[in-house]
């Protein structure tokens, strides 16, 4: 609001955004409190698609809650799987065998590549543009065909088992990975053609909602949020877990934090994530895909444990309470969406609708796992 | 700002908060501020430090000056200890080192200071705490129900609750 | 001045390119199938509901040990087992899935012992009644099995 | 008794009227198809194919349902207003039609001020548009409703500008002799006048993209911007009232390409310079239909204000420089 109009008694209107709009991605009510286009006050209203998993982790046994983690986050499913099982892996003190901590890595990996395909698609469509949906699409479907192949489900995998996974990888699979690696590095010079350098594109994300690193620490928006806002959190790199520490590959980061610096981090993530498909189908050992005695009904011991996972959306963190029974005692789960869309009401203030939209769309939010 | 210095910040907390007369309705033994240093690899986190509740405010001053953020607001709900425990995870942005803060409250008053004003993102860490267990945050801007509908008068992850 | 006119003529070439893009692109074959017409095949480990598999001589091998159902996360499946005399193990006499609460994990599968269970490769599900989903898995299969 | 030829040329411009008319509608008709299928080819898929033949019968299945569903009138909008709107859009498209002369022979009138009747004609559909948003008593479509208005006036002016410097060198306004100023062969098209300014291709690509604004289409389609207005100005109309909005944004298209075709594409001339006719115009005017929507399905839409800024920082003072070049070019070369 230019010092101009201050003096102007200015009307402010209450604009509903949701629960039923198309750039929310799933049923979020945001109160805007506007002066004209301008956004005086933004206030998200969740909950809408609130189930109490928290509540269904305390009375269901460990095993039986599992397929419940692939619907927290069912973009990127793999995570929510892995953070939940890694976790009681650690209170339990189960090991896990070499090929399945790489077969964990590899279906994560592809399925952070899916999950940002479809967010630069559905974030081109915030924009306005609709044909980039399409060309991502084409490519995310032919992740969801390994992965249908290999686990039986295209979105809510539940192929983690405590101490291992399901079944293992065949070699087609190991093969179609390949081939899928080298046909998206084909493609994403098209990518970066097509929509980085787009003039109209850049005019819709530069210097629009920039978020300044010490509002993400303030916030605690973790994953390609903060690493566009120029701080290198990676979970994978600073509290190394699972078989990441053997991979190199660098996290992209962006000291700029406007829609730009976030969407490059996300095409960035994507070559990174390819290169560290590649190391892993190269390093891919032989064994079992089990641990040997996994006890059918599992009872850690009492005490409670945190794990972090990064996710495709940031860091998804589990904190187990259990009291020795089969049973968790009290299980949390830190949902990285959940912190990412409480900067928004901060950090809407003062902008005009459609960049409030580019911003939503930046932050990359599954209603759902906000709701859990 | 390593762990170590880190530790005996938070022993300060302890000298200033000697408890003024032991209550003889304190249930527990007066908590110390237990800092206690965990293998990461086993727990998850490398500090372990119990506040009594109404030093959370400085324990998250503390935090903020050390570049902390704050991860989540855990609430625990001790039935047999008729306690509500409150968890609170930092973590280092920059060395990835985890500190969780726990402070317990006692289930017939669960009212502890918030820390919104440090860590605006415990706004709706709080608000979910306090829709899902009841805990009353002091000095919260907006403590109205965040996931629950706005009319829930019940906390559904209290052990005593039934359907 | 200068570089503002650049901008002006690195804007209208990325235009330009990006519209070559999509031109290009018609070239391409199209990648959709035209499902009710052209159908995918569907990989072996594909799943679909639960199904009983027969064995040599037509029965299913289920010896009613209630594993499955009490494996399961959402309790869909109800099934009765009894012992004809003079029979060595147990027959099922009722095995029902609940397929509107089933979410499709696969704990069931793979805590049967005796493989008695099987993912079918059945998807196109749709129908107007919601009782159809409650399937009577031992009533032979009515309807043709989709490649 | 009045005289034998008013009769028969109101018979015949009744007749024309009836044929524009029908021309607007089978437009929208099949437009609305390309506007699905052309995208389908560029987004790697099919597009409709189920009614009819290759889904030529998709735009008949749409009238049909939009003609079937009733107009919801909520309480609280101006009814008159709100049923005026889609009416006060579409008939300025159709008057605009009346004047553009399709070949030599087809052209329902032709009058001397061709070019002035067009662009009043198509300054009206805007008041529509406005009404319409203003009318329906909706949050998203009153603001959709003040976009409009702010981008029409941004981008009418460059597009006179161009138009007025085409004039100073054609030396007339009627569009008939605009087109036979340009027979022969394509370089006599205005489009390569180089003689009248060297900036002919760049005033022709300037008044294109001011058609596209002034249509509310592609990167500039601020009053129906989907993923923040949801719908717009046309939120609340439902049936034949969203019917009639979306045939007037397919008339404005095809008046904008035909103008462009008759002002710099030499009308209906043929390239080499053989049999000129109607077919040349048509094909001429499909071709520009083709890019508006190629453009469409290529672009994210732009900022408002970066809308703005395009059309007073770089399109008006390019009309100017335009201009004066014009002026300057015919002094010396007379």
């Amino acid at each position: 609001m230019t010092q101009g109009t201050q003096s102007i008694h200015r009307e402010t209107f209450v604009l509903n955004l949701g629960p039923q709009h198309p750039a929310t991605h799933g049923v979020l009510r945001i109160k805007l409190t506007m002066d004209g286009e301008y956004i005086e006050d933004a206030e998200p209203v969740i909950g809408y698609g609130h189930r109490m998993q928290e509540k269904m982790g305390e009375n269901r046994s460990y095993a039986k809650y599992l397929p419940n983690t692939a619907r927290l986050d069912y973009v990127a499913a793999m995570f929510n799987t892995h953070g939940y099982v890694c976790a009681v892996e650690r209170l339990a003190g189960i090991a896990v065998p070499e090929r399945a901590e790489f077969i964990r890595v590899i279906t994560a990996e592809l399925n952070r590549v899916a999950s940002h395909l479809l967010w630069v698609g559905a974030f081109l469509v915030d924009l306005g543009g609709f044909t980039p949906l399409l060309y991502t699409f084409d490519d995310r479907e032919q992740i969801l065909d390994l992965l249908e192949a290999t686990t039986g489900a295209r979105l809510t995998f539940c192929y983690y088992r405590f101490g291992g996974v399901c079944n293992d990888i065949d070699d087609d699979f190991v093969a179609g990975t390949r081939k899928f690696i080298a046909h998206l590095r084909s493609r994403m010079p098209m990518y970066h053609a097509f929509i980085t350098k787009n003039i109209i594109f850049r005019k819709r994300c530069e210097e629009i909602a920039v978020i300044s690193a010490e509002t993400c620490r303030k916030f605690g928006a973790t994953g390609p949020v903060i690493r566009g806002s120029g701080v290198a959190y990676d979970v994978r790199k600073l509290e190394p877990y699972s078989v990441y520490p053997r991979f190199n590959f660098n996290v992209p980061v962006y000291p700029e934090g406007d829609c730009m610096a976030r969407y490059r981090v996300r095409m960035d993530e994507i070559e990174e994530s390819l290169r560290i498909l590649e190391q892993a189908l190269d390093q891919l050992p032989g064994g079992p895909v089990m641990a040997e005695k996994v006890p059918r009904i599992l009872k850690p011991a009492k005490g409670d444990c945190y794990f972090n996972v990064e996710s495709a959306r940031g860091t998804f963190g589990v904190r187990l309470v259990s009291d020795g029974t089969d049973k968790a005692y009290r299980l949390k789960l830190r949902s990285p969406c959940f912190s990412n869309l409480s900067l928004f009401q901060e950090c809407s203030r003062g902008l005009l609708l459609p960049d409030a939209l580019a911003l939503l769309g930046s932050l990359d939010l599954v209603i759902p796992d906000i709701d859990r | 700002m390593s762990l170590e210095n880190l530790t005996k910040k938070f022993l300060e907390i302890a000298v200033q908060s000697a408890p003024p007369a032991p209550g003889p309705d304190t249930p527990a033994a007066e908590p110390q501020p237990l800092v206690v240093a965990t293998q990461h690899a086993v727990k998850g986190y490398d500090l372990d430090v119990t506040v009594p509740p109404e030093r959370v405010l400085d324990a998250a001053r503390i935090m903020d000056e050390a570049a902390f953020m704050l991860e989540s607001i855990t609430g625990v709900d001790w039935l047999a200890e008729q306690q509500l425990e409150v968890v609170y995870d930092y973590t280092c942005l920059v060395s990835g080192a985890r500190v969780t803060v726990r402070a317990r409250v006692p289930r017939a008053t669960p009212e502890l200071p918030s820390i919104e004003a440090l860590h605006p993102g415990a706004n709706w860490h709080e608000r979910e705490a306090h829709d899902f267990f009841g805990l009353i945050f002091t000095g919260h801007p907006g403590l109205i129900a965040l996931l629950l509908p706005e009319d829930a008068t019940f906390h559904p992850l209290l052990k005593d609750f039934s359907a | 001045m200068w570089n503002y006119l650049k901008e002006i003529w690195l804007g209208t070439y990325s235009l330009m390119v990006g519209m070559w893009i999509t031109l290009r692109l018609t070239f391409h074959r199209p990648v959709t199938v035209q499902y009710p017409y052209q159908t995918l095949k569907l990989p072996a480990r594909f799943r679909g509901h639960v199904q009983l598999p027969l064995d040599a001589n037509g029965k299913p091998k289920c010896v009613a040990c209630m594993a499955c159902a009490r494996a399961c996360p959402s309790n869909c499946i109800t099934m009765e087992g009894h012992k004809p005399e003079g029979a060595t193990r147990r027959e099922l006499s009722k095995y029902t899935l609940d397929f509107t609460t089933c979410s499709l994990c696969g704990l069931c599968v793979e805590s049967c012992n005796f493989d008695a269970l099987e993912f079918s490769k059945d998807y196109n599900l749709a129908s107007l009644d919601k009782g159809d989903y409650v399937m009577d898995l031992l009533k032979p299969a009515g309807k043709e099995q989709p490649k | 008794m009045i005289p034998q030829e008013i009769i028969w040329e109101v018979v015949r411009l009744t007749l024309y009227v009836v044929g524009l008319i029908a021309f607007a509608a089978f437009n929208a008709a099949y437009l609305s198809l390309a506007e699905r299928k052309v995208p389908a080819l560029f987004q790697l898929r099919y597009g409709p194919k189920e009614v009819g033949p290759y889904g030529l019968l998709q735009p008949v299945a749409d009238g049909l349902k939009l003609m079937s569903k009733q107009l919801l009138v909520q309480d609280g909008t101006d009814v008159f207003l709100f049923k005026l709107a889609p009416v006060m859009v579409i008939v300025p498209a159709v008057m605009c039609l009346a004047v553009i002369p399709f070949s030599e022979t087809v052209s329902a009138r032709n009058i001397s001020l061709g070019l002035l009747a067009v662009f009043s004609f198509s300054s009206v559909h805007v008041l529509g548009t406005m009404l319409g948003g203003w009318a329906s008593y909706n949050k998203y479509a009153s603001i959709a409703a003040a976009r409009v208005v702010a981008q029409n006036i941004a981008y009418e002016i460059p597009l006179l500008l161009v138009v007025v410097a085409l004039v100073m060198a054609t030396h007339t306004c009627n569009l008939h002799e605009i087109v036979d100023q340009q027979a022969g062969a394509f370089w006599h098209w205005n489009v390569f006048r180089f003689q009248v300014s060297p900036l002919m291709p760049v005033s022709f690509l300037l008044f294109f993209i001011c058609m596209l604004a002034e249509a509310n289409r592609a990167p500039f389609d601020m009053y129906e911007a989907e993923s923040e207005l949801v719908a717009g100005a046309f939120t609340e109309y439902s049936g034949m009232g969203f019917g009639l909005f979306f045939i007037a944004e397919y008339a404005n298209i095809v008046v904008g390409c035909s103008m462009a075709t008759v002002l710099f594409l030499g009308g209906w001339h043929c390239p080499f310079g053989l049999l000129p006719g109607l077919h040349w115009f048509l094909i001429k005017l499909y071709v520009l239909c083709f890019c508006v929507i190629w453009v469409r399905w290529s672009f994210p839409r732009t900022q408002f204000y970066t809308l703005l800024n395009l059309s007073w920082k770089l399109l008006i003072p390019l009309a100017f420089i335009n201009l004066v070049l014009t002026a300057v070019m015919l002094k010396i070369f007379g």
